[in-house]
């Protein structure tokens, strides 16, 4: 293969990344990070929530610069997170601990704390908006009350109304002491803990989520039963403080949870709470997303298993994650021309073998 | 203002206005960097709620910086990519830490920032309240 | 029930409404939908693509509307398209008349008029570009030569290189002289036939595609090869003209097309050629979709099937499609109360009568 | 310029030129709107390349509008939401058809309306062709 070939292939290349650079960048009115980040929210946290990395500038600038593409600014921001070091583990935190701004039980109409439908669209009708082609114009608000923030106390989880009835088991004193499996740090192995396939589901892609929750709600293995909360809000991240060791808040992260109580049919064999949970945090507001973990949560931990795939941890967290499946399959873009040269010959030679009986035969 | 009050309030200041009060006690204070300042990720624990179970969710991206001022630490970790909040932070911290004569100052600039952020918060809350429906009001 | 906390909840749905709304219109620099169109094209495409209308405009919008959530902006479009009248059907397009903007073989080296890269991110590597975050620069391009547009017959089918080699089955002489089935007019039926298949394929949504085309590769069921050909351009859409009767151009619609060539192995029992082909063609920019989906294609073609979902088409085509899956899984959302009541009811009742039993016993 | 080479320059034509001389047109020309303007879906139908089997692939949005002008038909359809490109076509099609005095210049708009319509699909591909690589040179 002469130089010259190669030059070309390379200014070839070269010049397609200058391309898609351009596409980005060229033209008139550039889309600046912060409009991205101001009126994008969703693709933002969407990216997040699959990069697995927090940080609504970085989610904005990869959302731009893979021009949109969710699955390939999520792989940008993995990417990018190879490039930082890890300084550590945060206190767990519970979420007890957000700060509402959305919260909503589908399973009881009076929740104490009231339902907060907050920012949504469930009621609203999809009817395309065609004002905001000039932009659009805020709705009035009306008078705004200054309110003040809740208490601490007024959004209690509704699962604990469940467990007051004792139909569910009552909350164990304290943390359970098992040190949580971390996928970005060890590879996944079979059969996983719960803590790898909460940290997997968290990580996983919206759209793939959505469908395996959505064969397991059909009928292949699913496990799903009412939405006890949905919530959201703004999630302390703790650290101990290095010099007096007491939990200090150093900031927020958006997310959206779901706690889906499943299970209900007691039985002479069990005189016990037989209601169970499927549970999801994601970051951002992904309602989509965080139900759709909380059904494929509970499934996974059925402990009488169909055979489906929905209830094949293995199945789920093989595929669940974007980045690792395009890799796989976009592989298939690089040139395979030895390979493909190898069966072609192995191709013709074989029909030539069955040529060859044939003739003889 | 303990300590932890002080680092949530250097946390959610405002990082130009705490970059500048920084640069100011530098000027009179001596103070040694003693690790970073470092951008990097933090790991976010969750706790599922029905077995109380730990996991990692999410990481963070974060600022950290400690500085020494004589035998006084001084310690901040902002989230964000901002070497200058988090070094700046460390500075403020050391400084009160080590009786700096703008102490009053700086811990008045910080009950601010804290009041400020708590305000921030309010209005957010304040906005959402209206679409609060308590069905248990209901007759 | 008070007329009073009937309104209150409205006061509250409509509320909620206005907040969502002001996202989006609210605040600095607001994002301009020709912005979405000219720099988030890969969400644009892929949004038109799952909700099945070509507009860019439209496309767009719906981004801007859903703050970027793929899915509920191509729910809008699914939406938005029931209020339009169907003027007809086009005539059929083939790929062979796409204007090329891209078009690579990964199976082989030498293709009659060249591999053209075209905007490819695929050799580059993932890195963030900060400077994005002041706007970005466009790279110089250097001297651009004007060329001449290549010729109808410059970038023939890969796949005619293996047809030539009676590798593969030659084209048929004229199309197949099937009304294709329409998904859009007619609910699916099982065993669905290919050109249903085909459609829905093409409505799908890119993530869950992605997934099942992984998990086919990695052994539950699917079948991969080599991709011939991956082009991009644009097609034509033609329609008979109402006076004339002639074929005539109403313009062009973006899309990628994969031809992925499965198969190869010869055997005895049949002297014919033996590569077979999954087929893929999506609106738009969208490779990962395109290629997904004539793995997928090639997998339901299989005669002899292996059990596992990627063959099955009704798993398949049932789980592909976001917006019922949104639909689906998303109405856990609204209120179940009464549902839930039911099943708490039941479950006490039982558990008093497994008490009552066990005092008796 | 054969009726269907007319039909596709009215298909790529710039709109604005193309309403403002359907407009002129109208002073002087007496015309039936006989069908639409209409918005509308056209589902376009791909020839997977195996089999040669037809599907239905994706809706386009497209506006149609006929005209009549006596006996003379005047026919478009463009792709996208416009009426008035939709009606506008029509119109200067059933011109021509007509034998309209307008349509030399008529012809001669649509004509120029092809060459820049082929002029910016070679200056898209221009930009792309650089990027070709013809392994086949190599030696």
């Amino acid at each position: 293969m002469g130089y010259s070939s190669v030059r070309g292939g390379l200014d070839a290349i070269e010049h397609a990344e200058r391309l898609i650079h351009n596409q980005v960048t060229d033209g008139g009115d550039i889309l600046e990070v912060s409009q991205v980040a101001d009126h994008l929210q969703l693709i933002t946290d969407q990216v997040m929530g699959e990069g697995g990395v927090y940080d609504v500038e970085l989610g904005a600038l990869a959302v731009k610069q893979a021009e949109g593409d969710p699955i390939e600014a999520a792989f940008l921001l993995r990417a990018y997170r190879t490039t930082l070091p890890r300084v550590g583990y945060s206190l767990a935190s519970s979420g007890r601990e957000l700060r509402i701004t959305r919260r909503i039980s589908s399973a009881f109409r009076d929740i104490p704390g009231g339902q907060v439908l907050g920012r949504t669209r469930d009621y609203t009708q999809r009817l395309m908006d065609f004002s905001l082609l000039d932009g659009g114009e805020p709705m009035p608000l009306g008078l705004i009350a200054q309110a003040d923030a809740p208490d601490d106390d007024e959004f209690p989880l509704v699962i604990d109304v469940l467990r007051a009835q004792e139909l569910m088991p009552a909350a164990p004193d304290r943390p359970a002491d098992i040190e949580p499996f971390d996928v970005t740090r060890e590879p996944l192995r079979f059969p996983a803990t719960r803590s790898a396939r909460l940290q997997g589901l968290a990580r996983a892609e919206t759209g793939a989520l959505l469908s395996l929750a959505y064969a397991g709600m059909r009928g292949y293995g699913g496990d799903h039963g009412y939405i006890a909360e949905l919530r959201q809000g703004d999630l302390p991240v703790k650290i101990s403080h290095p010099v007096t060791g007491r939990a200090v808040n150093i900031g927020w992260v958006s997310v959206t949870e779901c706690y889906q109580i499943v299970g209900g049919q007691a039985s002479k064999a069990k005189d016990r709470p037989d209601y169970t949970m499927g549970y999801g945090m994601v970051i951002g507001r992904n309602e989509r997303k965080a139900i759709s973990m909380s059904i494929i949560d509970a499934s996974l931990k059925k402990e009488v298993k169909s055979g489906n795939v929905i209830e094949d941890e293995e199945y789920v967290l093989y595929h669940c994650d974007a980045i690792e499946s395009m890799g796989f399959v976009e592989h298939l873009k690089l040139p395979h021309y030895v390979d493909f040269q190898a069966s072609l010959v192995r191709t013709s030679k074989v029909r030539e073998l069955v040529k060859a009986a044939r003739t003889n035969a | 203002m303990e300590r932890e009050a002080r680092f949530e309030a250097i946390a959610c200041a405002d990082p130009e206005r705490l970059v500048v009060i920084a640069d100011e006690v530098l000027e009179t204070l001596d103070v040694e960097v003693t690790r970073g300042p470092t951008v990097g990720l933090l790991m976010v624990r969750v706790e599922e709620p029905l077995e109380r179970l730990p996991f990692n969710f999410a990481e963070v991206t974060v600022s950290e910086a400690e500085v020494a001022v004589g035998a006084h630490r001084g310690y901040a970790m902002v989230m964000g990519k901002s070497l200058e909040r988090a070094l700046a932070g460390a500075v403020v911290d050391a400084a009160i830490e080590a009786g700096h004569p703008m102490s009053p100052r700086i811990e008045a600039f910080l009950a601010e920032a804290q009041v400020a952020a708590d305000q921030a918060w309010a209005d957010r809350w304040s906005v959402i309240a209206p679409t609060r429906v308590r069905f248990e009001d209901v007759t």
